[in-house]
């Protein structure tokens, strides 16, 4: 009975091995695939759903399942199954490995799911490689030239020597606090900072965490990455896997919130170097992957903001920002794999002619870029006004100061690409016919950005309700 | 022999570990090389769980059992990391870094 | 302040209906174009007509604060749906119901995106009604910044002149504004304590000084940026003269207004102690402005630069009646912002009709206009006696009583604003007489004159321009009984 | 301004109605029949012949109103804090005369330009302007409130620019619509700086707004310093000097001469340019409370008067002339004001002077404006060769205004002028009386140097066309050619005149007829007037001294203009050409158009402006785009750290984490 807890993850489990069994036959039948994968992966996001409310704990007290965690579950089953959704025509994978691609974001998302509800060291551990190690498969996937294995190099090693950073933190967390558990380790905080080889443990722990949301210094994979990899599996570590990343920082932070003024400076400063750092270096950028890895360097800053606020409001609006991020910037994502239809890196500059092309994709784009630049009325813009609410209710004056600058600052590279959607000619290129699922899925957007950056009442309370578990 | 009978020995056994696999993976050019660094990090922390789990830890069984796993999942990467090291070298034919210099700015 | 509860929700129908008709364009097609301009103008007239009557109905006598609407909206941070009339915004709703109106009108023979245009056009002025109506700071920004954004699409699309230079200007200027607009807004929302963003419940707070000053100023440059204060307008010349007709309207006529109200509106109603300390510099900034903006214009070329310089010298007015802090300073401030509203929105309508036929704004290559199109010039031409500060005219009266008050708090810079109404004479004259007077061009004789139809909007302008020039005091009693008590919470 | 008609009393409402019939002419035609002559004719008419009847009925109906205690009747125009503008009416003598001589010259202007416009494509439009000034001038005649007064007093400005600039075509006239403008806006700001001084000085503004008879107490009891009172009448008197055209702001009045004739003579020499002296009666108690500021204006309007007869000795265009004796007679009547105000006498020298001036500068310029319209130039040369004086009634009727310009017994000038004289003369440093004998001398010369040469036309042989020619040279850039543009501006008509010597049309006799009465008669109204004006009348003595002066002046005058131009030997040339640089400095007009000139051009556009400009241009606007660049070269910049290159990314990501560390480490 009590696995019924573990339903979600049970459910992927099973869909991960039916899809291997796909990635078995000889012969590639990519439709069915497809077909059958978004099924799977839509029933996996209703299963997640209907196991919001659920709660409990599992494989002594390492597992714990709570509102925070199932929240995150269904977005992340909701964050897959839309880029299955987008993955109709799968260009830029070789067609015999369609199905290992299926299979492999199914793993990644699992490896997700149980990081989401992991309330161990150990656990935490091994989940992480486990979402990791898929990406890692995933990123060289790619077919065409050089750039994929360089990407999916860098983005091994970089990723395997943060994880080797964090493994090692974590053991002298473990010596100093004599538990792998985080209900003991987090009240034991205080003395464990105090103490320098417990400072050092969690220094070197959050370089693990930092990797996975791409926190200025542990950035370097995103722009290569982005630019390397597929665009849709860049479109899953743009959207699940940034979000997966914000749950597990948030069940960390709490290790945080004990420590003194020092640890929340160090901080600070991260997520300010983060977010300067990225929209500066994104103002520059030609790729329209690479430009958007540069934005979500700074968008990790963002959250941050909310993070180090260390209490209920920051982590609610760090939450909802999550979930914001998660589908605006699939949105982007989305229109971009759209216009790209045969796989290709996409430069700003060929975005030419959207509007005329496809007006819908067209207002999905502006509505998605106004969503990351925070303009109203769009989830982006609440979810920063909220990040920024509850770090000056923190005192974090400065801080907030150099956040609304940066969003000027992005503003302009967002605006660029407005700028070649809507006013570049493109000569001669054909309209983009859109299949009615991509329609429908652009309304839902819209309406979601909109509403929710109007009404986000909602989703602030399940927030709200949701850390209340983690704190 | 009772250098070997207290904490800090492994502790700085592991440190040293440490030190040399992050030397191998900052300065060595040649991607196997980087990989085995890489595994000698995830060993030295292997050893602080088993040092830790031996002299303080209340519980005698946890840093094994976490050393095994560590062991399992290096063995996974590992894995990973040759298949994409050959990835590479079908590309590149070659495996060094300096070749992997595509992508900057 | 009193509330009075609205007994039917007219602000928010106000409000909503340019959402409403915003999404019934979604769904017509482009080449209906009739249909598209039509439901915009009736979208456009409802607001107008709704600003109209609130402007009429409200009760000075009564006063406080009227039509008022507030729901619960975000309980965990304190957001509430609150709007409501006074005096104070009141002329300036009527003044976006006004400006919209004619500009819709003004727009009627647009060719190119028609569609989208109106959706953009509804989309930005929802934007400014919800900016005068909202006394909740989370959606006064969230209004302020809707209002501000859509103009770069506006401008790229449909402007002219450097239009590209000139869309990223203004918006990257304007959001640098709300950049530090955001941290002035949370800085109050968190040392109130009160966890709410409620103006009045924020007024009712003492903030400590240091808080006061830094938000005071935050703010004062933030929205000062869209107020086109000296030396922040330079966005203003440019952006005008890259949009097209109905958007510089708007835009001149409008946004640059929101700036001004929210200094008066959130700045100074929030921080007093702040506006104290702050005071003089804006009064020394707002003189700036007043003399340089008539000089720099008298040297422009450009018809719409001519303009643009000219805003930037009569917001320097309203910044300087803000500054002097009394009664009449404020009134006169108010007024001003109305008629400069009008005044401009005629301006841009009149050049935007010549340009529209002869794609020129070269006063050097127009010429005798008077001739060819005796309306439209005798449009211009009363909007710059008006802007020469004429009396007979709305803004007549709002400069006479932002000077007395100026003169009063600081004597020179009065004197100065003063002095530069005789360039601002020599300024306006000198166009008039490039552009409609003196023998006509050769290249232009044979373009008709303004239709009956395309005339009505510039001819509701004028009405407005003239009535409130007459019959000031309707105006300024209607300010008056907000402004008083206002200041008495000073 | 909320209120009943009902409750309001008739005295009010025809006051208002004065004011309000032309405007609305003026709305009307403008809005409306634009389109339609007659019909825009018969409504301005109708709104200028009401309100004639009007301000007659006023001027002998309203009794017990005197400069002491005015009847005032206003209401609140508007009402703001400190800030309180009535709206309403001052009715004392000074403002009903003024009334009627407002009302009734531009009643007979109106009915004169029927036949001078007639056919002119901007017929409607002219009379328009003709009402918007009428209500103009109307509303600041009998303004109660100082802020009303100066509505009036801009509207003025408005009318007067619209009128210059009619034809508008015409660069010089567009042009000269604007220096006009300009200029008494120039003067404008300083009237307003005093006001708001006036509000500034005292504290308790709220009490009042501003209105007429409050200012003038405030000379009668010390509410304010000396120094105070005397700056805000001398930034007062600023607008005086521009409306007035007094010196050094006098420039726009020959200029304006580019108008419709009837326009010159009505806003250019009877009405709107006496409003400055008119403003300066209105608030004569409280000039006179400063002795500081009438010496000032006692100088400025001498330096005027001495200046501008110089100039019209020299000037070959009629209206011109005509146009400095304007300005050289508002100097005077500005002189009589000031030497009153010093010698603590009455307003009554200069205010007469005023009444007089109107009746024959008006005939002067009607009569102008005929021999225009008749010959197609402004040239009484060549008016003179084309055989002037065939034109009966103009020539008659000329020769009593000259005469009564000139001072001559028994016409109205030479009553006026002599009280003026003896204004001077109570002073006690005589030479400002010299002065302005020196003035009448001038002035009675250069008067008839026009009369005598349309008198006594030349045949072309005659040695004196020869100076003639000479002259076009030198003169060539006064305004001697302004009469044809003007003829090809409302070409068709003007030429019709020619062949028929005698066809002057009624509606442009009549008006001469009209005023050459007045000019003849209220002479001898003196006491009667001064009686309504001042309430009692005293018989001053008459000073023999001063009469045989002054008379002797004036036929000195015309004796050396007989000299000169009359006698069958004078060959044109002037007692002035022996002086040839003088007379160059005259013709140059003594070089103050050529200063504001350089004035605008150099120290405005070239200097202001520009520096402005360019400052608006780099600095500014330069600082702002410098911002953007700065930023995304810092962007180039910061992507140097994303090196291609995995191990030196790794050795970053180190190192930072290393500093962090040591960071918290050194924290603690």
């Amino acid at each position: 009975m009590t696995m019924l807890l573990f339903g979600p993850e049970l459910y992927f489990l099973l869909v991960a091995l039916v899809l291997f069994f796909f990635s078995l036959r000889r012969t590639p039948k990519v439709k069915a695939d497809h077909t059958v994968a978004t099924v799977l992966a839509l029933v996996g996001f209703l299963v997640a759903v209907a196991c919001i409310g659920q709660k409990g704990e599992l494989f002594f007290k390492a597992y714990r399942v709570d509102l925070f965690s199932q929240i995150f579950k269904a977005a992340l089953a909701l964050g897959l199954f839309l880029v299955f959704m987008i993955s109709r025509n799968l260009a830029g994978i070789e067609e015999r490995l369609h199905a290992e691609f299926y299979l492999f974001l199914t793993t990644c998302t699992l490896g997700m799911m149980m990081l989401v509800s992991s309330v161990e060291l150990l656990t935490i551990y091994v989940s992480l490689e486990l979402s990791s190690y898929s990406l890692y498969i995933l990123v060289p996937m790619r077919r065409g030239d050089d750039i994929d294995v360089e990407a999916g190099i860098k983005y091994l090693f970089i990723g395997a020597v943060s994880s080797g950073f964090m493994l090692f933190g974590l053991s002298y967390i473990f010596g100093a606090t004599h538990s792998t558990y985080l209900t003991d380790i987090i009240p034991k905080m205080p003395e464990l900072l105090a103490s320098p080889i417990g400072l050092v443990g969690v220094l070197l722990s959050l370089a693990g965490f930092f990797f996975k949301l791409s926190v200025f210094p542990f950035h370097f994979w995103a722009p290569d990455v982005y630019q390397g990899g597929a665009n849709q599996v860049v479109t899953f570590i743009a959207t699940a896997s940034k979000a997966a990343a914000v749950a597990l920082v948030l069940r960390i932070a709490a290790l945080g919130a004990g420590a003194g003024y020092d640890f929340a400076q160090a901080l600070v400063i991260l997520s300010i170097i983060s977010m300067t750092l990225g929209n500066l270096v994104a103002i520059i950028q030609k790729d329209f992957k690479r430009m958007l890895a540069y934005s979500s360097i700074a968008h990790a800053g963002y959250v941050l903001i909310g993070i180090l606020a260390f209490n209920e409001a920051g982590y609610s609006s760090a939450v909802y920002y999550a979930l914001a991020y998660l589908i605006m910037n699939f949105t982007v994502f989305m229109v971009l794999n759209e216009v790209a239809r045969d796989g290709r890196d996409l430069k700003i500059a060929e975005l030419a002619g959207l509007y005329h092309r496809s007006p819908l994709l067209s207002m999905s784009l502006i509505l998605g870029i106004f969503a990351l630049a925070g303009v109203p009325p769009s989830i982006g813009f609440t979810g920063k006004l909220l990040l920024f609410t509850s770090a000056m209710n923190q005192g974090y004056f400065l801080l907030v100061l150099i956040g609304a600058v940066n969003g000027t600052i992005s503003l302009y590279y967002y605006l660029r690409v407005i700028y070649a959607a809507y006013f570049i000619k493109g000569e001669g290129l054909p309209p983009i016919q859109l299949s009615w699922p991509t329609k429908m899925l652009n309304y839902a957007l819209c309406a979601t950005i909109l509403f929710f950056g109007v009404a986000p009442d909602s989703i602030i309370e399940l927030a709200r309700a949701a850390v209340r578990t983690v704190l | 022999m009772l250098v070997f009978n207290q904490l800090e020995t492994y502790l700085y056994l592991a440190l040293i570990l440490f030190a040399i696999g992050l030397y191998g993976v900052l300065a060595r050019r040649n991607l196997i090389a980087v990989l085995i660094s890489v595994e000698l990090i995830l060993n030295a922390a292997m050893i602080n769980f088993m040092a830790f789990n031996r002299f303080v830890a209340p519980h005698p069984a946890v840093g094994q059992v976490i050393a095994l796993f560590i062991m399992a999942v290096a063995a996974a990467e590992a894995a990973i990391g040759l298949s994409i090291i050959i990835a590479v070298y079908r590309k590149l034919k070659a495996i060094n870094v300096e070749q992997a210099t595509e992508l900057r700015g | 302040m009193t509330e009075h509860l609205a007994s039917f929700p007219y602000l928010s129908c106000m409000l909503l209906s340019p959402v409403v008709g915003l999404f019934i364009l979604l769904f017509l097609k482009e080449h209906q174009r009739l249909a598209i301009r039509m439901v915009s103008l009736v979208a456009a007239g409802i607001s107008f007509g709704l600003s109209i009557y609130t402007f009429v109905s409200y009760d000075k006598a009564l006063g406080g604060l009227q039509f008022v609407e507030k729901y619960q909206w975000v309980k965990a941070f304190g957001i509430t749906y609150f709007v409501g009339v006074e005096g104070m915004n009141a002329p300036l709703l009527l003044l976006t119901g006004i400006v919209i109106f004619t500009g819709v009108l003004t727009m009627w023979e647009l060719q190119e995106r028609v569609k989208e245009y109106f959706i953009f056009q509804l989309a930005l002025v929802t934007g400014v009604f919800g900016v005068f109506m909202s006394y909740d700071m989370f959606f006064f920004f969230l209004f302020y910044e809707i209002a501000v954004v859509p103009m770069y699409i506006l401008i790229l699309i449909w402007g002219s002149t450097r239009k590209i230079y000139a869309a990223m200007k203004l918006t990257l200027y304007l959001m640098a504004g709300s950049g530090l607009i955001i941290p002035g807004i949370l800085l109050l929302y968190s040392s109130s304590g009160l966890f709410t963003f409620n103006m009045l419940q924020l007024h009712a707070v003492q903030f400590s000084p240091w808080v006061q000053k830094l938000t005071f100023v935050l703010m004062y440059l933030g929205f000062g940026v869209l107020a086109g204060v000296w030396p922040f307008h330079t966005w203003s010349p440019v952006g005008h003269v890259a949009a097209p007709t109905a958007v510089s309207m708007l835009h001149a006529g409008v946004l640059m207004k929101l700036g001004s109200f929210a200094i008066l509106r959130v700045a100074m109603y929030l921080c007093p102690q702040g506006f104290q300390y702050w005071a003089q510099f804006m009064g020394l900034l707002a003189a700036t402005g007043i003399v340089y903006g008539v000089f720099v214009g008298l040297a422009q070329t450009d018809l719409k630069y001519v303009i643009g310089y000219s805003s930037v010298s009569h917001m320097g007015i309203v910044g300087l009646g803000l500054a002097t802090g009394t009664v009449d300073g404020l009134n006169g401030a108010v007024f001003q912002m109305f008629a400069h509203g009008v005044m401009t929105a005629l301006f841009f309508s009149a050049v935007g009709y010549i340009y529209d036929r002869t794609h020129t704004r070269d006063i050097h290559e127009l010429g005798g206009f008077s001739k060819i199109m005796p309306v439209a010039s005798a449009f211009f031409i009363t909007a710059a006696l008006c802007g020469a500060g004429v009396p007979g005219m709305a803004s007549f009266w709002a400069e006479l009583l932002v000077l007395i008050a100026a003169v009063k708090v600081f004597p020179i810079r009065g004197l100065f604003a003063i002095a530069s109404l005789v360039i601002g004479a020599l300024f306006a004259l000198r166009v008039v007489q490039n552009t409609f007077f003196n023998e006509p061009n050769p290249k232009f004789t044979h373009f008709e004159d303004v239709s009956p139809f395309l005339g009505l909007p510039r001819m509701i302008l004028i009405g407005f321009l003239i009535f409130f020039g007459l019959f000031p005091q309707v105006m300024v009693s209607m300010i008056k009984s907000s402004i008083v008590p206002f200041i008495q919470g000073m | 301004m909320g209120f009943n008609i009902g409750s309001v009393d008739p005295l009010f409402l025809a006051c208002f109605a004065i004011v309000a019939l032309p405007a609305l002419a003026f709305g009307t035609i403008m809005i409306f029949t634009w389109r339609r002559d007659n019909l825009s004719l018969g409504i301005s008419l109708t709104c200028s012949t009401i309100p004639l009847i009007l301000a007659w009925w006023l001027f002998f109906t309203v009794k017990g109103a005197t400069l002491a205690e005015p009847i005032i009747l206003q209401v609140n125009w508007m009402v703001s804090d400190a800030v309180v503008v009535p709206f309403g009416f001052h009715l004392d003598p000074v403002s009903l005369l003024m009334l009627v001589i407002v009302a009734t010259i531009s009643w007979l202007i109106q009915i004169y330009s029927i036949g001078y416009m007639e056919g002119d494509p901007g017929f409607a439009r002219y009379y328009a302007d003709l009402s918007l000034f009428g209500m103009a001038m109307l509303s600041l005649v009998s303004a109660s409130g100082m802020v009303q007064l100066f509505i009036s007093w801009e509207l003025v400005g408005l009318a007067s620019y619209l009128l210059i600039g009619f034809w508008y075509e015409k660069f010089s006239a567009s042009e000269a619509g604007k220096k006009a403008f300009v200029v008494t806006r120039f003067g404008d700001i300083g009237f307003y700086m005093g006001l708001v001084f006036l509000l500034y000085f005292m504290k308790d503004i709220s009490l009042f707004g501003l209105g007429i008879a409050d200012i003038n107490n405030i000379g009668l009891t010390q509410k304010l310093t000396e120094a105070q009172i005397t700056l805000c009448a001398l930034l007062i008197f600023c607008g005086v000097a521009g409306k007035s055209a007094q010196f050094p702001i006098h420039v726009w009045l020959p200029d304006a001469m580019e108008g419709p004739t009837p326009v010159s003579a009505l806003l250019h020499s009877a009405t709107m340019v006496a409003a400055g002296v008119y403003l300066m009666t209105r608030l004569f108690p409280f000039f006179a409370a400063s002795a500081t500021a009438m010496a000032v204006v006692l100088a400025i309007s001498t330096i005027t008067l001495i200046l501008s007869s110089t100039i019209g000795m020299v000037a070959r265009d009629i209206k011109q002339v005509w146009a400095y004796s304007t300005i050289s007679q508002l100097g005077f009547m500005a002189m009589g004001l000031a030497a009153a105000g010093l010698a603590h006498g009455t307003l009554f020298a200069g205010y007469y002077h005023l009444t007089t001036h109107a009746a024959f500068k008006a005939l002067l310029f009607l009569c102008a404006g005929v021999f225009i319209h008749h010959f197609g130039t402004n040239d009484f040369f060549v008016m003179s060769k084309d055989g002037g004086r065939k034109l009966m009634i103009p020539m008659v009727t000329v020769t009593i205004a000259a005469l009564a310009l000139a001072g001559i017994f028994p016409f109205s000038g030479f009553f006026s002028k002599e009280l003026v004289l003896a204004q001077l003369w109570h002073l006690d440093n005589k030479l400002w009386v010299g002065l302005g004998l020196f003035g009448a001398f001038l002035t009675a010369y250069y008067t008839f140097r026009v009369i005598f040469v349309l008198l006594f036309p030349r045949p072309d042989d005659h040695p004196a066309w020869q100076t003639y020619y000479v002259r076009e040279e030198v003169a060539g850039h006064g305004h001697g050619a302004h009469g044809h543009e003007e003829e090809e501006a409302h070409g068709s008509h003007g030429h019709g005149g020619h062949g028929d010597h005698h066809g002057v049309p009624w509606v442009m006799a009549f008006p001469l007829i009209v005023l050459a009465g007045f000019t003849l008669v209220l002479g001898f109204m003196q006491t009667r007037i001064e009686k309504f004006l001042l309430g009692e009348s005293h018989p001053h003595e008459l000073n023999y001294l001063l009469l045989v002066l002054a008379v002797g002046c004036a036929l000195g005058g015309i004796g050396m203009a007989w000299l000169d131009w009359g006698r069958a030997r004078a060959n044109w040339s002037g007692f002035l050409s022996k002086f040839p640089m003088l007379e160059n400095f005259f013709i140059q007009k003594w070089y103050m158009d050529h200063f504001w000139r350089w004035f605008l051009n150099t120290v405005i556009y070239g200097t202001f402006s520009r520096i402005f400009t360019y400052n608006d241009r780099r600095v500014v606007d330069g600082g702002v785009d410098a911002v953007a660049l700065g930023t995304i070269g810092s962007g180039r910049l910061l992507s140097f750290i994303q090196t291609a290159f995995l191990q030196l990314n790794l050795l970053f990501m180190v190192l930072v984490l290393a500093g962090v560390g040591i960071y918290l480490l050194m924290g603690r």
